[in-house]
């Protein structure tokens, strides 16, 4: 067995100690390298930046735990902003296992910025049915969220003074890791209801998503952890996701290199392969 | 927004709404006030002629008096003023074929809002004010009542297409029963039979996935589909099919449509009902028992069908590292990548209807396909010619292409 | 019999599948009222399919107990794990946290399901780099071709990507937003064609392996 | 800062399931398969309990002893039907339940798709290659940096009609089609080399989150519990791998 050879059955557990050497390293001694702020991004925060105070914004926090390092940053951001800018939050989820996540996301911003529960701000929580709910909510909200996570009765909060159902939501923001996610708010919700529809995702659903970008179908998109980073830069109040770019970056060029090698090993074994086959022939 | 403009409204126009003075400025000519259409009542559309003494310091007033004609001049409600040179049918979103009126026409829709409620059926006196300066001229006013309407023809492109879509594939698939249609190789798909020969030869199971989504999903009943074929293959070589769920209604169905492959391939004796076994709807403990699966039973062939997230990376590697023959079909766009990399045969996206298709040689299935194939055609020749036609329009300088361009626009 | 069994669930499917289809293009408040109506009826049907899930899961498990099978005490685990957030949840009317304050339930939910899935899915960091090690190769012009827009994409991604090669930045979001996102747009189109065709189907009993059973 | 009793037994629980966890990534072990039950266990429990309060009391109970909504029997009515699946008798009443789903399900579906993912796309792609010049006469704009810029609108359509025709199923590809299914494959693998690529950067971020938790609970404040629990992980794989009593390595 050749040397190459060797190298491409080298147990995987040899590369799993690299990735976490390279996150676990600049962790620990960070760099602070500097962010450039991508169209995606600012499309969010230019319009909730241009929102009127008062005005009622949604934040849907489709995800659960699994997808917390990407989208807990994107939350806590998003909302710092809607609270600076006092809007009237209006927050939920639609996966089961994100309620315990999204509520503690929002009592921490709430508190942050001073915000009271029912007058600033509600959280109603988590519901079944997926599509079925953002199409309930556009019908009448109160009936697809009777209480608020806290069990109080969500007709006559002062924060929803004056809204009946999605149509009276200035804008929307879904922070999806799945379906229903981004997607689902488009065409169950946007398509009907009409209000402004943003975007926060993870990684891999982003690059899907491009297209209902292109076609303003969603006014911006905030992606992953580099997304994130964004925006806590554009807010001015540099958390988790700025803290986590230089590990981004080490890890990122440790794949690189990895598959760089993989190649290397695989073309120099394909030449000897072929080298042989001249000798045999 | 409405109330705003509304207060903002009775501040600028309390002097005007003292009794008007005769002057050279005309009042709003062919003045019209209808239901608004296509919508679910609530709404009056009220339509009036340009006129010469349009200007930005020119303005209009609408006013409203709810049931029939007011007895003094002063119980007129201001529900909007704006600048005379604004608010034109043609700058209105809805669709060409359900505008009313001239394009040069003034157009504005009396809304149900904060400012004034409008009710379905009640009677609304309306009229239009034209205010330049201190001078004000009301039109003889009309009245109307909004009606809540049975369908919104702004959509009806979107009826039409689905209509005719629709009838495409049905056609298709009658076509399919009485001669058969061509349908290309799809390359892979003679790997799944020769991935559970393999299997039948080491004496190892087969695992087979349905994805993530539930019965609802297209790819979901693909997967139940090409299932129905793999479970016969592995009845007919006695070979043991694992099919772990995460969906519970999935499941029954699976355990229905496995139980008649078994019977077709003559093994009705061999089928076990715990060969469909539900582990939890949960993404990562389901991906942690298979992943426990794949290394504690080394099945020699996994089948990945349907739609995946995040977990389809953590299945496919493990599968790998076992050495099974890997073959995936989904429609999760974002989780092809890791297929095509990790798989030995990856059925990209549609790939996976057309593979339920092949493996099945159902008329039905066949016809589906060939009516998509006609739908992509159609879509194709509507881009083209509409791209086409959209770069003629601005060579000749005129938007003659418009009505054209709009049918496959989604208008409301 | 048959009826029962067969035609009526294929009568009940069409009519529903009609109505909700035709309920798109009629305004009218009836429409909307049969609307909000059904979308809440299928929010609580949601409920009862969870429902259906967690029972199956505990046949599976409950056997494994009775019959003592390999790791049946992983079973047990798993039972008390259940029935230990369960107690608690209950206790705790479902709450997470009162007024700020994190609940016995929000420290379960929190230090032990926060963690355990973050992990699982944390754990894909080092599958992704071992796949790209192994099978990450130009083994054709396509793969080539994959490869090389994914080294500028993790490169135009990241700060020291976009420091070391500054074009990387530009380079990543222009495959993004252009030939990325036309890419997609046709997979949309025709999935959608798909999905469309396939409800016909389903509406119109054609497709039913669904209801089980496949074809008679 | 004082930290309650109660957060730092949290943070050695959340710190020892982690390391549990991430344990498989040595190899499959008794030590992960707990945690990996335990998961399944509480995230059920969880289920079960965010189930009861929402769907049972809050949408279900409250209506109907609060406002009398009584017509919300007839979903649970469904719902009981859907679990007749567990009653080899009744099991056919299910297919009602599913009917009924399914069959609202494909008639929302229709025409929503169609207007979100056809007729929107379509109108997006569907651009003059041409536009006036402010001067008069006709430009075309060949930045690649601006995404509607003439030159992108071109690509893009090349890129959707190819990729478009590489899934037409009753065409053989061959002649021009042949060449227009191959720059199809060629967009595709781009567009699977971004999406890997971006996805890269998703799976780190969800080790640089755990990892930031761990480095936090090495603190002195919690009793350094991702040293100790280290250690002890790493000491029992030690253990079971002399006892041999685990399965032999993933590899």
């Amino acid at each position: 067995m050749t040397f190459a050879e060797r190298m491409l059955r080298i147990d995987r557990r040899i590369i799993f100690l690299v990735i976490g050497l390279c996150t676990l390293v600049p962790l620990l001694f960070p760099v602070g390298l500097p962010i450039k702020i991508s169209s995606e991004v600012r499309g969010v925060y230019d319009y909730i930046e241009g929102l009127p105070e008062g005005s009622v914004f949604l934040l849907s926090l489709d995800f659960d735990p699994a997808s917390k390092p990407e989208l807990y940053p994107q939350a806590i951001a998003i909302l710092r902003h809607a609270f600076k800018k006092n809007l009237r939050v209006v927050a939920m989820t639609l996966w089961v296992s994100g309620t315990g996540l999204a509520d503690q996301i929002l009592t921490q911003t709430a508190k942050e910025a001073g915000k009271e529960n029912g007058r600033d701000y509600v959280f109603l929580g988590w519901s079944p049915g997926g599509s079925a709910v953002i199409l309930n909510m556009g019908q009448d909200l109160y009936n697809a969220f009777p209480a608020d996570y806290g069990g109080k009765a969500t007709k006559g909060l002062p924060v929803l003074a004056g809204v009946q159902n999605l149509r009276d939501v200035t804008y929307a923001v879904s922070l999806g890791a799945g379906n229903p996610g981004v997607e689902a708010w488009y065409v169950f919700g946007k398509d009907k209801y009409k209000f402004e529809l943003g975007g926060g995702c993870t990684g891999v659903i982003a690059p899907g998503l491009y297209p209902l970008l292109r076609s303003g179908q969603i006014n911006g998109l905030i992606g992953g952890l580099r997304g994130a980073a964004e925006y806590e830069t554009l807010i001015g109040q540099k958390g988790k996701a700025v803290a986590g770019m230089d590990a981004q970056s080490a890890t990122h060029l440790a794949i690189i290199v990895l598959v760089a090698i993989c190649n290397i090993f695989y073309f120099s074994l394909r030449r000897q392969q072929r080298r042989q086959d001249g000798i045999g022939s | 927004m409405l109330h705003r403009l509304l207060i903002l409204a009775v501040v600028i126009c309390l002097p005007a709404l003292l009794p008007p003075m005769t002057a050279a400025q005309t009042m709003p000519q062919r003045l019209r006030v209808i239901d608004t259409p296509s919508d679910g009542g609530g709404s009056l559309t009220v339509l009036w002629a340009p006129s010469a003494t349009d200007s930005p310091t020119a303005q209009y007033q609408i006013l409203v008096h709810e049931g029939g004609l007011p007895q003094d001049p002063t119980a007129w409600k201001v529900v909007a003023e704006f600048p005379a040179n604004t608010r034109y049918v043609r700058e209105g979103k809805s669709a060409w074929w359900t505008r009313s009126g001239d394009p040069n026409d003034h157009l504005f829709l009396i809304k149900n809002g904060k400012g004034l409620e409008v009710k379905s059926g009640q009677l609304y006196a309306v009229t239009v004010a034209s205010v330049s300066g201190r001078e004000r001229l009301i039109a003889p006013p009309i009245v109307a009542s909004a009606e809540p309407n049975w369908m919104n023809w702004n959509q009806v492109n979107n009826l039409v297409l689905a209509l005719m879509f629709g009838m495409i594939v049905f056609y298709a698939i009658n076509l399919a029963k009485r001669k058969d249609i061509f349908l290309r190789r799809i390359p892979g798909l003679d790997a799944v039979d020769e991935a559970i020969g393999r299997a039948t030869e080491l004496g190892k199971p087969v695992l087979y996935m349905t994805g993530a989504h539930d019965m609802n999903d297209p790819s979901t009943i693909a997967a139940a589909v090409i299932l129905g074929r793999v479970a016969k293959k592995a009845a007919s070589y006695e070979t043991e099919l694992l099919v772990p769920h995460r969906e519970p209604i999935t499941m029954a169905v699976c355990q229905e449509i496995t139980k008649q492959a078994y019977m077709e391939a003559g093994k009705p004796d061999l089928f076990k009902d715990d060969a469909n076994f539900f582990i939890t709807s949960d993404q990562f403990s389901y991906t942690a028992a298979v992943d426990g699966i794949m290394l504690r039973r080394k099945p020699a062939a996994n089948f990945f069908m349907g739609s995946y997230f995040a977990e389809s990376l953590l299945l496919t590697e493990t599968g790998a590292s076992t050495g099974a023959i890997q073959i995936a079909g989904t429609d999760s766009d974002h989780q092809l990548p890791f297929f095509v990399t990790t798989c030995d045969y990856t059925l990209i996206g549609e790939e996976l209807y057309a593979a339920s298709a092949y493996l099945s040689k159902e008329p039905i299935q066949i016809g589906t396909l060939r009516g998509q194939d006609l739908g992509k055609a159609f879509i194709l020749s509507v881009i083209g010619i509409g791209t086409l036609l959209a770069t003629a329009a601005v060579l000749t300088g005129n938007g003659w292409a418009q009505p054209l361009l709009d049918l496959f626009k989604d208008l409301k | 019999m048959i009826f029962l069994r067969r035609q009526l669930p294929l009568l009940i499917t069409m009519i529903t599948g009609l109505v909700m289809a035709a309920q798109y293009y009629v305004p009218h408040p009836a429409s909307e009222q049969l609307l909000t109506t059904v979308t809440k009826w299928l929010q609580i049907i949601g409920g009862f399919a969870l429902v259906l899930g967690i029972t199956s899961l505990f046949h599976v498990h409950a056997s494994k107990i009775r019959r003592k099978e390999a790791g049946w005490a992983y079973s047990l685990v798993l039972y008390v794990g259940m029935l230990g957030t369960i107690i608690v949840g209950l206790w705790n009317n479902g709450k997470e946290s009162l007024d700020g304050a994190l609940t016995s339930f929000g420290w379960v939910y929190s230090y032990t399901l926060v963690p355990l899935q973050g992990t699982m899915f944390a754990i894909l960091a080092f599958f992704i780099a071992s796949a790209a090690y192994r099978s990450f190769r130009a083994r054709s012009r396509e793969a080539a071709v994959l490869l090389v827009a994914a080294v500028v994409v993790m490169m135009g991604r990241v700060p020291l990507g976009e420091y070391i090669l500054p074009l990387s930045g530009d380079l990543s979001s222009w495959i993004l937003n252009v030939l990325n996102a036309s890419v997609r747009r046709a997979i949309l189109i025709g999935v959608s064609l798909g999905a469309v065709a396939l409800s016909f189907k389903i509406i119109f009993g054609v497709e039913r392996s669904y209801l089980g059973g496949g074809k008679e | 800062m004082e930290l309650s009793f109660g957060v730092i037994l949290g943070a050695w629980i959340a710190t020892g399931l982690t390391l549990f966890i991430l344990s498989f990534l040595y190899e499959d072990n008794p030590l992960f398969k707990l945690a990996e039950h335990l998961y399944v266990g509480v995230s059920l429990g969880y289920t079960i309990v965010k189930t009861y309060d929402t769907v049972v009391m809050t949408l279900i109970v409250r209506p109907i002893l609060d406002k009398g909504e009584w017509s919300l029997l007839i979903p649970v009515g469904i719902g009981m039907l859907m679990l007749t699946r567990y009653v080899p008798k009744a099991a056919w009443l299910s297919r009602y339940a599913f009917a009924f789903i399914v069959g609202v399900g494909a008639g929302l579906a229709i025409p929503r798709t169609i207007s979100s993912f056809i007729l929107k796309q379509i109108e997006d792609t569907v651009r003059p290659l041409l536009s006036p010049a402010p001067g008069g006469g006709i430009t075309f704009d060949y930045s690649l940096l601006n995404p509607s810029s003439h030159l992108n609108g071109v690509i893009i359509l090349i890129g959707v009609v190819s990729v478009l025709f590489y899934f037409f199923f009753s065409v053989e590809h061959s002649g021009p089609g042949k060449a227009v299914a191959r720059a199809g494959i060629l967009f595709l693998m781009i567009s699977f080399g971004a999406a890997f690529g971006y996805t890269v950067m998703a799976r780190m971020s969800l080790l640089i989150g755990r990892l930031t938790d761990l480095i936090e609970f090495s603190d002195a404040s919690y009793g350094r519990p991702t040293l100790w629990l280290l250690l002890l992980t790493v000491a029992t794989l030690i253990v079971l791998r002399r006892r041999g009593s685990t399965h032999p390595p993933n590899q």
